[in-house]
């Protein structure tokens, strides 16, 4: 029968998008109309912005909007982490006060889990919250936190207990990022860019009805926002929409895309660039050195591998069925692409390579790969960590002794606010 | 292009795996590779005649089950894994061969007996060490008499059928290469297994005087025909070794898990788990090149060339790697005999020069990508 | 030839370091990368003229210590470790152009003025990139006069002495290859620093139009001397590579030690230990060969090309691979700015590819090893 | 006043062996006077066969032997680690039992620590040794055990104690290996070699009086004898003596020499055979390969750098320094000049590399080579055992927890005979 009910719902969406959609209203305006019927997100609940529609129909969705250039509801950033945790973890007020100024774009969220002292240890996490009575107090530094300054509401993962052992003293707040206890700095990188911020709390406060979830089960929660923020990666190359549409509201949506899009413009460095390999070996006339066209081969087996991996792994999805191995091997083989890209790159452009700027090849862009590249292997997770993963949880290996039980305020930690 | 198997597939490897469970256990390839003839005919008739393995990628007409390589790709890999000491990559890579070149009429006398494994066919074009392009072949074919020595012959000691690939000299014009039928009983033909690391497996060397041979295919130049022909050949071996190293990571896992150092199992070790890691890296990332080139030659892809450089290279780097990685686990006992784990280090040893080594085929793939 | 350092030039790199730890911890290295000279004048007439570093290896007669080259690089590593913003390198290269090519009289006119560091030197070789032989040199000489383009000339915007090297062209002769010696204000000499990924070593990019300069050694063909003073330099920065390669593995081991994560010091995993080893084992190999190949041009063995290729490609890999794990063992912390560890990097991948890369190195290691 | 005492003791010597070295006499003959007359061990107690001679003198010694090729005490195979190791900790009963019959090479030894369940964790031994009331009772199994075959007697590492913790519960003993209980077996390698034996222990026995040192001190005894291993590895190089050479001794002692060296024959192999590199890629003609040679050069810079870094750590040492961190990296060296040498072979031999005997190339030695070299990797302590010690013991970085703690029986282990 689903062919028929995507028929009806190809056939409904139609008609509200004839007689809804106007390339000239605002963006507030129109996500506002989308919030309001349903549209701007089917899937979800219909008493909370959506219409109960199943996943597999969604797709039918995603085709009439792009079939039309119609904008949607607003998907980048953190935003929609923030309203999938919101949406399973947090209660009726929590709902209405945040889903649907997520959905218009009206406001925007930041991710408050890393912090300086615990990194590939998240739930080592040390910044505190405190109930005084009447609100909770918060003190401690997040650090890694993409557009934190542009940022209304953080999502908090914050120690309430010291005397639980580390995962169970954890819980999880939103935040107001605009309050005198909240302190936001830019977190410059090796490569000159400054994609992330720290910030710091300072006695910032948090009301009793901003605690999503109940006390000492912020892991779970943070967990369920991990798992939205790897969904979502793919998505983030698909937001940019063609530059030639007219109309007040792609201005807007032009407008907020590149505030999105702003921390992650030396992504494609950090990645290796290998799109520019052959093209740069021909150009040197590296192309016919026997050597570098060894490790051009080498890079071209690696990148496509790990292409054809993913594509194994969505294939598999796609089917229901269940994923195999090379669903988790993504994040290492990228690291292998990127390490790869940046050894051609050097053997390419030779002395040429540490130029930057204006001096160096491609107005300086190989020098920013060079030096952007290590941060393949270290950002989401480091492949030390991405191994653990793929042995324990993949290949089922024994898992190593653990020295963090028992009472957090008993296991080691690095500096930082101590337990009271 | 398909990223997974379909469920008539998945019952292909299924059946594959459970024949293979049973019939090619490690004892059986230890008795085996100690033989002359290296395989047991009572299992290549079962997988032959019974299970139609070898009848996989021939066409209906021709006695075959008409499916493609992508479902052959799934045989070799189950053998790779089990170390099935056979001669079934010589004749499927003989029947491919005559696919490739034959006439119709070829086909039909010659296909039907290979798809029912009555008879084993094997394909000779290798001669020289350290080149396997179409430029290195010269042995010579003159009014259908061959003369000249082919190496690394897979099973030319039993194969029925020797396709052997020949420069013919003609008058008045430039030498073509050319792909010949020679019976593998032919007077003047001379059939030795040379020693190799790898006994799994039995190479030959033939020497050819004066042998009567039969052209397939007509007089042309088939240089195209052979290239494409290597290029399956390649990719055939590629889908065989992923399925060897595969089985060295299930191995070595499953070592770590039980080995007990210093009160812990050795897997518990992180320095083990993350060389496991790699090493499953290393086999998940060849099988996606492996099976990518294999449907595509399935599906006649023009990129086909590329792929089979690029699977080849794939396949013998991670196998070697994760067979040292594999002995390196064991420790002391993965360097004795009586463990397993050298009869795949061998062959991940022989399959990685075997069709062309690494750096050979990382130059071609950079040469066909830029044309 | 001698495996280990001597009392007196233990005693002088005890002195360098005391020297460089005061004068160049990481907070002077960020203030002085960021200024357009690179070096503070005060710390250069110190480690000049009081410690005599300059006048190493120039001979007594010429005001120097009539050190060796063995003992330069001990400087060399120990300005490495501590990324030293200083003309040091710039200028002991110079000086050994000169004591290769000079004649008496240029060497007590030149090196007295270099030894006690009141004349700052330079080299200025490399032109078109990826070129690094004396085969490359296009710059031409003409009646003394200079015309052509000089890239990568180590602190060439603060040199008062550069020794340029150009291609001389003579009547009825085919060209040979000359030093020059040109004053850093030169008339028609624009020179300008060029952006690196590395602001702690300032190079520069010299244009000459019709440059007046004195040809230094008399007028026979000097590529040979070219070729030597190249191996001299990239021996030298193999030192100064091994240096930086050192402090960067001790940073790490102190790191592992006190960074906790899961409830114990990082550096008691498995994972972090075996890197760390394997980064020992490359800085100790590297260093073995720097040293050797110091100790070799303090000898004038014959193996110096050799050794010259080996150091530098061995340093370079070797300082690479540590840079690259000390930033990924640091995590996060290691990519930002305010970390330390992207100083070290950059001189590491700046290091690499200047004075050659190591598949230069590689292949010309091959070449001298088979004459 | 050393150069005096060397000149002394040089005349001393030539005058000794002047009046009484003769290469007719036989090897026990002449090895029997050495012993006798202290100057075959002269740095040994003269109480025990020596002449209290200074380490530092020696060489002296050595020299003087070597300039007339006077043949010296047996040496060779585990003979002198056996004799070591008595030294320091037998009693005088077993110093006067056992140590004149080492020296004449009457006696041959093995060592027996290595179990098939304790090979990186040498002291997790599970061969038992229980005491009847009158002698001991071994029963268990060792392994890569070197001419056990050839072998009189055994050193052996045996349990006595199953409560005490790991280390301290193993004693040491002197069992004789011609007796019913003890039975060897070659034990095959992947390269058809069979250097080492597996050893069964079916109630053999043990007088009390070949019990070394104390009960529960076993561990220690044993880091003596693999102390004594580590110096003795140089040793079994220089063990060949000119061919030419005639007399009766130097047919028996080359006789000796053959049986000792046997299980060490395809050693070279192991190593990767470096010194055929260039000539093989000449021959072959790939030494124009631009891929090939940088191959090789990479292959040199490993192996010579490894060279000059053992050089490095002898030079310490002769000279009294403190060795550096260079003097532990000899073993993981070896590993990658090993296994870069395999690489290099293969792709100079290509196809050829696979063919053995006859087939192959240099009648199948580089096939050997390519089947051998993964036991450098592994033997004397695994790649992976050498990187902890030197993060360990030379970085003085952190220890990971034990889990090999309390006493032994309740340690995990693998399956073996099993505690009473």
């Amino acid at each position: 029968m689903q062919p028929l009910d995507g028929e009806k719902l190809r056939n409904e969406l139609r008609l509200w998008l004839e007689s809804n959609w106007d390339p000239n209203a605002s963006l507030i305006e129109w996500r506002s109309k989308l919030a309001e019927s349903g549209w701007g997100m089917p899937t979800w609940p219909s008493q909370w912005f959506g219409k109960d529609l199943s996943l597999v129909l969604n797709p039918i969705v995603d085709e009439e909007f792009a079939r039309i250039n119609a904008v949607t509801v607003a998907r980048s950033g953190i935003r929609l982490l923030a309203a999938a945790t919101i949406l399973e973890h947090g209660d009726d007020s929590q709902k209405s006060r945040y889903l649907r100024r997520i959905l218009t774009g009206e406001d925007t969220w930041c991710q408050l889990f890393s912090e300086p002292g615990s990194g590939s240890d998240l739930a080592g996490a040390i910044t505190r919250a405190d109930f005084d009575g009447s609100q909770w107090i918060i003190n401690g530094q997040k650090v890694w936190t993409t557009s934190a300054h542009h940022a209304d509401y953080g999502l908090l993962l914050a120690r309430t207990d010291w005397e639980a052992p580390k995962h169970d003293g954890l819980s999880y707040f939103v935040i107001d990022m605009r309050q005198p206890g909240v302190n936001v700095h830019p977190l410059k990188q090796m490569n000159g860019h400054a994609s992330f911020n720290q910030v710091f709390f300072t006695d910032a406060v948090v009301a009793p009805e901003d605690q999503v979830d109940r006390i000492g089960n912020g892991w779970k929660v943070a967990m369920t926002t991990l798992m939205h923020e790897r969904r979502s990666a793919d998505a983030l190359r698909s937001v940019y929409r063609d530059r030639d549409l007219e109309g007040r509201i792609y201005d807007e949506e032009r407008d907020e895309t590149a505030t999105v899009m702003e921390p992650y413009k030396w992504y494609p460095q950090r990645a290796g660039r290998v799109d520019l390999v052959f093209e740069r070996a021909i150009e040197t006339g590296k192309i016919d050195d026997p050597v570098v066209r060894q490790a051009i081969a080498e890079l071209m087996i690696k990148a496509r591998t790990a292409e054809w991996t993913a594509r194994r792994a969505r294939a598999a999805q796609q089917q229901g069925r269940p994923q195999g191995p090379e669903g988790s091997l993504g994040k290492l083989a990228a690291s292998h692409v990127a390490r790869q890209a940046s050894k051609v790159h050097t053997m390419i452009s030779g002395s040429d390579s540490m130029l930057g700027d204006e001096d160096g090849p491609l107005a300086g862009l190989i020098a920013e790969i060079l030096i952007s590249v290590p941060a393949t292997s270290i950002a989401g997770g480091t492949d030390e960590i991405q191994r653990n993963i793929i042995a324990e949880r993949v290949l089922g290996m024994p898992k190593e002794p653990r020295m963090d039980t028992g009472p957090f305020r008993d296991v080691m930690k690095n500096p930082g606010p101590a337990a009271p | 292009m398909q990223f997974t198997f379909n469920e008539e597939q998945d019952q292909l490897r299924a059946t594959a795996q459970k024949f293979l469970a049973d019939k090619s256990p490690t004892v059986e390839v230890r008795r085996l590779m100690e033989t002359h003839q290296g395989y047991d005919p009572i299992v290549w008739a079962q997988l032959s005649s019974e299970l139609g393995f070898t009848a996989t990628h021939i066409p209906e007409t021709y006695g075959g089950l008409g499916l493609s390589y992508a479902e052959l790709g799934i045989l070799f890999e189950e053998m790779g894994r089990t170390l099935l000491c056979a001669p079934f990559l010589a004749t499927a890579l003989g029947a491919t061969a005559i696919m490739n070149v034959a006439t119709e009429s070829e086909k039909s006398e010659l296909l039907p007996d290979i798809a029912t494994g009555t008879r084993i066919a094997t394909l000779a074009v290798f001669e020289s060490s350290g080149k396997w392009g179409t430029d290195s072949i010269e042995l010579t074919a003159k009014n259908n008499r061959l003369n000249g020595t082919k190496r690394y012959v897979l099973d030319g000691h039993i194969a029925n059928f020797i396709i052997v690939v020949a420069r013919t000299t003609t008058r008045n014009e430039t030498d073509t290469i050319g792909f010949f039928l020679v019976n593998g009983d032919a007077p003047g033909l001379k059939r030795r297994v040379v020693n190799t690391i790898d006994s799994t497996r039995k190479l030959t060397q033939l020497e050819f005087v004066d042998v009567a041979a039969r052209r397939l295919g007509g007089n042309d130049d088939q240089s195209a025909k052979l290239a494409e022909t290597l290029d399956l050949a390649a990719i055939g071996l590629a889908n065989e070794m992923v399925g060897g190293a595969q089985h060295l990571v299930d191995e070595t896992v499953n070592y770590a898990a039980e080995r007990i150092q210093f009160g812990r199992a050795i897997g518990s070790f992180q320095a083990i788990k993350h060389k496991c890691a790699d090493m499953l890296l290393d086999v998940e990332m060849a099988k996606s090149a492996a099976y990518y080139a294999a449907t595509a030659a399935a599906s006649s892809d023009p990129e086909l060339p590329v792929l089979a450089n690029l699977a080849k290279a794939a396949a013998s780097e991670a196998y070697m790697r994760i067979a040292a990685e594999c002995i390196q686990i064991h420790g002391g006992i993965g360097f004795t005999w009586d463990n397993d784990t050298h009869l795949w280090f061998k062959r991940a040893k022989s399959s990685e020069v075997f069709f062309g080594d690494p750096s050979y085929h990382k130059e071609q793939l950079v040469t066909r990508w830029q044309h």
